[in-house]
């Protein structure tokens, strides 16, 4: 029997994976993939728990809309950091530093 | 040691390893392709935590949609992004990463700690679950209740995250058209 | 009560004896400068002076003493008295003065006619004859030290008198400060006996049965009515009123003033530097004559005969008329001294008298001599010193009276029969025999001494004459060509010459021209208890001196007035020592001024470094203490504050990095704090 | 309106109709001045005349023999508990006082004389001038300490600017010199003053009291105040009493001043300009003199007599030392500074030695020196003012360039270096007596010290001669040529009239010292039987 610390201790290593890459990763993409990784270890965690909730089913279906949500800010995300490559020539976040024009 | 649990153990070592070598890898195109193989070994673990519906959608929408968005974006980005990629030093353990990996580590050590501490299995609320026979069977079929719940119990957050969804396209549609036509 | 009356009008005629000479200067100062009035004020007040001076003499002379004070102030419970006292020895000494003062004023009324300052001459000769006179009547110790330095101030006036002449000035700062080393010592003696008499009077302390005869040294005490001191301070007032005496006549060591000090007018030497002021130590040790005990006697007697050999010698071969009779005056006082300490007080004193007049002719006769060189050089404009005997010679036939005169003088000093200087000459020798006989044999030396010096005295006084009144004129034989128009000059001249030359003859002063026991004046001075030994001296000292002295002079006669004379070698060490004044003069700049000047220096350079310098190290230790704190202000108090600033400011730049605008940052930093967090939630 | 406070304020008036009168009128200030002390000078002159003597009139430790008394309450604070705070307006004046302060109006009317020579602010001059006059007059009359204290650091505020605005090229650096050699003497003064206070207590009024007679009276100190003498209080392991005497004696030593603590006067004399040399010389030294003998003789006179040696002994030492000093200077104002120590030896001598002939002495030298070093600055200045150079050395034959000139200089310098005749004379001689015959009276000193005493006034003629010759005598040649010698005038009449007068008065002290020793000599006298008592 697969325990619910096994799901979490995943979700918790993807996490940190994630983390990792969020805070090192000189390229906005990557940036991405890491804030992917952590929404995916955090679906992991509604899913797992979802498992005891039978009647209502609220941990899939937040499951489900997190899915949706990230694929919402994915997309925005993308069309930020096609705008700011256009501005900018660069995609690396530390370079893109100023907030004004 | 049953099936399902090395299935488990299978599909979690491929989900850490192919996230583990999307952080290390210094290869957009790489950590692109290889995070694919993550979101795909995710799934099999929330088909493991008798979540189909949830994996089903995990595919269909992260590999069939986002991934593919990454990679279109990617593409648009031209080749100046790849010569920068490159330059980059191929080295795991850098200096420059080792606050970030020395963060994530003491993240996870005390994530763990908390999972360990919290005791998941033993909560309350689980108990009473179990007790109750609230708890999903692997044989049980979810997707009736799963859409059932959707349009009545949820509808509010659905009908939402539809709207967010729409604004966000649109947004990310307008923000992506070429400056000029603005 | 006729008696009070005598001494009454007595006592005013001192008074106004003194006053006038006062009188006299007071107006002269007042005088517009050249006024020949000047002159005769001064010689008219003079003349007065004197007239009251024999008066007087005549009233006190062997008669009853005078002595009356006056209050003059009171300090403490200490009164001071002012007041005059006349005995034999002050108006003696009154007359003296006065009667030689007296030609010298009519000298200078002629020889001074020329100069710019005239009136200023008299006021200066005037004021001395007032302190000279005042110095030997009055009868406070106070007083008679005001005098004493008063009559060395005029005395600096006087040598002083030309003051552009460098050498004047130098001679009497000189003349001055040795004088003044001797009033240190006769201030100390009179605080001395002050402190152990509380009285400066005279009369109280040296009368027959003052206090000092009372007194007795015992045990290292010496004890007195009034109190008694350790015995070392007695020593200590003999040997300063010594000093004084020393500085004012001039004896070892203290004499090399007056030799310097005949820079000064000639007829100033006269008065002053032979005559009249230079006595003045003699006479004071007449006054305080009963202090002195056997053995401070015994060394007065040392004194004077080394000092009147020694200056004998130097008179041999100076060159400088002047010189010459400065050492003769300084080898006479010598004799006095001498006299005062074997105890032959009347002779010494009656020398002193004697001396005066010859030594003042001798001093004129100088003077007229150098002023018609001095003459000689103006009218031909020669560069040659007037004073130098070398240049003259022959002038017998051109100055027959000055010759004259100066010949009997020359006899008085020699000493020779029919002279007033042979009564009290051979008096003093005889009776310095006569000490020898009951002491011991080295005691014999210092008679013998004194015979020989009285034989050098002939050799020089005699080269003195033949150089310049025999012979040729030997300034004519270098300069051929020069005019000569001198004379003995106007009777300003003549009148005080002729005068002094009768007073050198010994009716004056005895009718017995041989025995100087029978002179009037050492009858009245000597003491009562002596006795007329008629030992073997009394015959044979005059015998062989005046034999040998007539032969010293043919020998110089023959040395020095024949023409084909020989000369002295003039480099033996013995030459050497006497020319150069037995090298005193040297001794003194060396061993004595260099070092006072030197230990100024030192002093003062003390008061820069060492003291001044321990100010300015105080004030730069209290500077760098004021630096480290202000250092200390600056960094540590201030430093503090800054700490705190700074370390606000790190904190703000650190913080400042989270808000670097990068976007990881503060990711990051947010992440960190959040597992910090953690760690303390952990922990805690 | 008591006599002594007219005198001590005139100067205070006639200091304000100064401060009122516009600036456009300048050039009358320096009449003001002198009218104020002129008539300072007659009210002395009054007080003198009706100054009474006889042994009921000693003064010293008896405040019914003062005259011209004023004694008026002042500060009196209550303090509760710890009692009333006294301090009396307390003036008065005995033998000791009377001759100093005739000699003060007369030094300050020919300081006015030579303040001629003040060119610049003369507003600032002649009110600092007068505040120093209203001090020095004040510290001589003050009987209260609190009121002497007050008037003598009251001087020294006018003297420091005086020097340091109107002196010569280094004025600052004397000037700085001078104020803290005097303020640190005056620092420890007030300790002990505030010492002396807490200790006395005024048996009219129960109070605490800064009477200095009071202060003289041993039943005033109570059992066992700091200073008691019952007491045998200590600080610091020394007695009590003993530092007291030696802080207010290096108080007082540091104006005399007594060598080594002089080095400040050649300094200040130097760079202060005429009037304010003439001051400092003729009033300044005098009043640590006065000092010595009103407050340390007279408060602490049983230590006085013990350090009597030591007294003798530094008195010894300034004559000797500062007339070596003297020998060497180069400058001829310096050089009559340094004699100014060696002259004020003689003072510090004949105090030390306690007998009346000795302390008489002192006050009279005091006196003498007022005038003498009054004259002698004054003839500085007249040589300075004509060509603004002082070097011994670059003058010569000055005798025949200006006669008048160096007739004076003559009578000054052979008042100074004591010829009968005149008052050093008469001053020096029995301050040597008294010291002489002070070890057969009272055993204080030794008989040494009389002589070195002695062997001083033979080195003051020795300084005084040699400058006389080097100066003033032999041929004419002087450094600045021909431009000096047109500048070098013989003496005006102002001048001879600021100079005449003092000749006289020295000339007149040393035939009548009388004058002097008549009005001193009960206070003398009183003083010797309060010191044999103790």
């Amino acid at each position: 029997m697969i325990t619910l610390t096994d799901f979490l201790v995943v979700s918790a290593v993807l996490f940190c994976i994630g983390l990792y890459m969020i805070v090192s990763k000189r390229n906005a993409i990557q940036i991405l993939i890491g804030i992917e990784l952590i929404l995916n270890a955090a679906i992991l965690n509604l899913v797992a728990f979802g498992k005891y909730d039978k009647v209502n089913n609220s941990g899939q279906i937040f499951a489900l809309f997190a899915i949706v949500l990230a694929a919402a800010t994915t997309a925005v995300a993308l069309a930020i950091i096609l705008n700011v490559y256009r501005r900018y020539k660069t995609i690396d976040p530390n370079d893109i530093n100023k907030l004004r024009d | 040691m049953t099936l399902v649990r090395v299935l488990f153990y299978f599909l979690s070592f491929i989900a850490i390893v192919s996230a583990l070598y999307a952080a290390s890898s210094k290869n957009l195109v790489r950590s692109i392709f290889v995070f694919f193989v993550t979101l795909f070994a995710l799934a099999g673990l929330y088909v493991l935590a008798l979540a189909d519906f949830v994996a089903v959608t995990q595919i269909v929408i992260y590999v069939g949609g986002i991934l593919v968005l990454i990679l279109f974006a990617f593409m648009l980005s031209g080749k100046e992004t790849l010569n920068v990629i490159k330059q980059q030093n191929s080295r795991i353990i850098s200096l420059k990463t080792l606050p970030a990996i020395l963060l994530a580590a003491l993240f996870f050590i005390v994530l763990l700690n908390v999972v360990l501490k919290a005791d998941a299995d033993n909560l309350p609320w689980i108990r009473e679950s179990i007790s109750l026979k609230n708890e999903i069977t692997p044989n049980a079929i979810m997707i009736d209740n799963i859409g059932v719940n959707l349009m009545t119990r949820y509808l509010l957050p659905f009908e939402a995250i539809s709207i967010l969804l729409l604004m966000a396209l649109v947004g990310a549609a307008h923000l992506s058209r070429k400056e000029g036509k603005a | 009560m006729e008696d009070f009356l005598h001494s009454i009008q007595i006592l005013n005629y001192t008074v106004a004896a003194v006053a006038l000479p006062l009188l006299a200067a007071l107006i002269n100062f007042c005088l517009p400068a050249k006024s020949k009035a000047a002159g005769w004020i001064s010689t008219g007040a003079i003349l007065l002076s004197c007239i009251l001076s024999a008066k007087v003499f005549a009233g006190v002379w062997n008669n009853h003493e005078v002595h009356a004070q006056h209050l003059w102030f009171t300090i403490g419970k200490t009164e001071v008295f002012a007041g005059v006292l006349l005995n034999n020895l002050s108006v003696l000494m009154l007359l003296l003065v006065s009667v030689i003062a007296l030609p010298v004023h009519i000298y200078s009324t002629a020889y001074m006619k020329n100069d710019d300052r005239y009136n200023r001459y008299f006021t200066y000769l005037s004021f001395f004859c007032f302190s000279m006179l005042a110095l030997v009547v009055v009868d406070s110790l106070v007083l008679f030290y005001a005098f004493w330095e008063l009559v060395g101030f005029s005395s600096y006036l006087l040598i002083g008198f030309w003051f552009t002449r460098d050498k004047a000035v130098q001679a009497n700062k000189k003349a001055f400060i040795m004088n003044r080393v001797g009033d240190i010592g006769l201030l100390t003696a009179i605080i001395i006996l002050f402190a152990q008499y509380h009285t400066f009077d005279i009369v109280q302390l040296f009368a027959e049965k003052g206090l000092i005869a009372q007194s007795i040294i015992n045990n290292g005490l010496w004890v007195g009515p009034t109190g008694q001191i350790p015995a070392l301070w007695q020593y200590v007032a003999c040997g300063g009123i010594f000093l004084a005496v020393a500085a004012k006549s001039a004896q070892f060591p203290l004499h090399t003033w007056l030799p310097d000090a005949m820079e000064g007018p000639t007829s100033v030497s006269a008065l002053i530097h032979a005559a009249t002021m230079v006595a003045a130590g003699v006479f004071l040790l007449g006054r305080v004559y009963p202090m002195f005990t056997e053995t401070e006697l015994t060394v007065l007697a040392v004194i004077g005969c080394f000092t009147a050999f020694m200056a004998a010698t130097i008179a041999l071969t100076q060159n400088d008329l002047k010189r010459i009779l400065a050492y003769s005056t300084i080898s006479q006082l010598g004799f006095m001294i001498l006299a005062m300490g074997v105890g032959a007080y009347a002779s010494s004193l009656f020398h002193l008298a004697t001396h005066a007049f010859f030594k003042c002719l001798l001093f004129l006769v100088a003077g007229i001599v150098i002023h018609q060189m001095q003459h000689i050089k103006d009218d031909n404009e020669l560069d040659i010193d007037p004073q130098d005997i070398s240049h003259m010679g022959g002038l017998r036939k051109k100055l027959p009276l000055t010759f004259i005169v100066a010949i009997i003088g020359a006899l008085a000093l020699v000493g020779l029969p029919l002279t007033s200087g042979y009564l009290s000459k051979d008096g003093i020798l005889i009776q310095a025999f006569d000490w020898s006989e009951n002491r011991s044999g080295w005691f014999k030396i210092i008679p013998i001494m004194a015979l020989l010096t009285s034989w050098l005295t002939t050799f020089y006084v005699a080269r003195l004459i033949f150089k310049v009144f025999f012979g040729e004129f030997r300034l004519l034989k270098s300069n051929p060509d020069i005019k000569l128009h001198i004379n003995d000059g106007s009777w300003q001249y003549k009148l005080p010459l002729v005068l002094l030359a009768v007073c050198c003859l010994f009716p004056l002063f005895s009718l017995n021209p041989f025995s100087f026991e029978h002179a009037w004046l050492f009858k009245g001075l000597k003491s009562a208890n002596f006795v007329e030994s008629e030992s073997i001296y009394h015959t044979f000292i005059p015998i062989v001196v005046n034999v040998l002295s007539l032969f010293v002079l043919y020998a110089v006669y023959a040395i020095y007035a024949r023409p084909n004379s020989f000369a002295f070698p003039q480099s033996g060490f013995l030459y050497r020592l006497s020319y150069n004044q037995w090298y005193i003069d040297d001794i003194y700049k060396r061993f004595i001024v260099k070092p006072v000047l030197r230990l100024g220096s030192v002093c003062f350079w003390i008061d820069r470094r060492v003291i001044d310098g321990f100010v300015h190290l105080l004030a730069h230790v209290s500077g760098y203490i004021a630096k480290l704190s202000a250092w200390a202000d600056q960094h540590i108090v201030d430093g503090f504050l800054h700490l705190l600033t700074r370390i606000v400011q790190r904190i703000g730049n650190f913080a400042r990095k989270f808000q670097s605008g990068k976007v990881q940052y503060y990711l990051f930093s947010m992440l960190v704090i959040v597992l910090l967090l953690f760690v303390l939630k952990i922990l805690i | 309106m008591n006599i002594l406070t007219l005198l001590i304020f005139i100067p205070v008036l006639f200091g304000l109709i100064i401060a009122l009168l516009p600036s456009s009128v300048r050039s009358s200030f320096k009449y003001i001045t002198l009218l104020a002390t002129l008539i300072q000078l007659g009210i002395s002159i009054w007080i003198y005349i009706h100054f009474k003597t006889g042994t009921a009139y000693g003064g010293i430790n008896h405040e019914d023999q003062f005259q011209f008394v004023q004694k008026l309450p002042w500060i009196a604070l209550n303090l509760g508990s710890m009692g009333k705070m006294q301090i009396d307006y307390f003036v008065g004046i005995d033998g000791m006082s009377i001759t100093l302060l005739v000699m003060t109006s007369l030094v300050l009317v020919i300081a006015t004389l030579s303040s001629w020579e003040i060119k610049s602010n003369l507003k600032g001059f002649f009110l600092l001038f007068l505040l120093l006059d209203m001090a020095v007059i004040g510290v001589f009359c003050a009987l209260d300490f609190f009121l002497f204290y007050l008037f003598y650091e009251l001087m020294l505020l006018p003297l420091y600017f005086l020097i340091g605005m109107w002196g010569g090229a280094r004025r600052e650096y004397a000037a700085i010199k001078f104020f803290l050699y005097t303020l640190f003497g005056s620092v420890f003064m007030l300790l002990v003053m505030v010492g002396l206070y807490l200790s006395v207590t005024d048996p009219a009024t129960g109070n605490h009291t800064f009477n200095i007679i009071q202060m003289m009276n041993p039943a005033n100190y109570s059992g066992q105040s700091i200073f008691s003498i019952a007491g045998h209080q200590t600080i610091l392991g020394m007695p009590a009493r003993t530092v007291g005497f030696v802080v207010l004696f290096i108080a007082f030593a540091i104006k005399v001043p007594v060598v080594p603590l002089h080095t400040w006067l050649p300094d200040a004399h130097v760079e202060a300009p005429t009037p304010v040399s003439i001051i400092l010389a003729g009033i300044l030294l005098k009043i640590g003199g006065y000092g010595i003998i009103r407050i340390c003789l007279g408060i602490f006179p049983e230590v006085a007599t013990t350090g009597a040696f030591w007294l003798g002994l530094l008195g010894v030492i300034s004559i000797l030392y500062g007339a070596f000093n003297a020998l060497s200077q180069r400058d001829l104002k310096r050089m009559i500074a340094y004699s100014s120590v060696s002259h004020m030896g003689f003072v510090l001598l004949g105090i030390a030695s306690q007998t009346a002939e000795g302390v008489s002495g002192a006050v009279m030298q005091m006196v003498s020196h007022g005038f003498l070093s009054t004259m002698l600055f004054f003839l500085v200045g007249v040589l300075y003012n004509r060509v603004h150079d002082r070097g011994i050395q670059h003058f010569r034959g000055l005798g025949s360039l200006m006669p008048k000139y160096t007739a004076f200089v003559m009578i000054a310098f052979f008042a100074s270096l004591g010829l009968p005749g005149f008052s050093a004379f008469v001053a020096e001689a029995f301050t040597l007596a008294g010291a002489f015959k002070s070890p057969t009276v009272n055993g204080l000193l030794p008989y040494w010290m009389a002589v070195c005493g002695a062997v001083g006034i033979l080195l003051g003629a020795a300084y005084f001669l040699w400058t006389l010759q080097r100066m003033f005598f032999g041929t004419e040649s002087l450094k600045g040529g021909a431009v000096w010698k047109i500048a070098l005038t013989d003496l005006n009449l102002r001048e001879k009239l600021t100079l005449a007068p003092l000749a006289l008065i020295a000339l007149a002290l040393g035939i009548m010292p009388s004058l002097v020793f008549d009005k001193i000599n009960d206070s003398v006298l009183a003083l010797i039987q309060f010191l044999q008592l103790k």
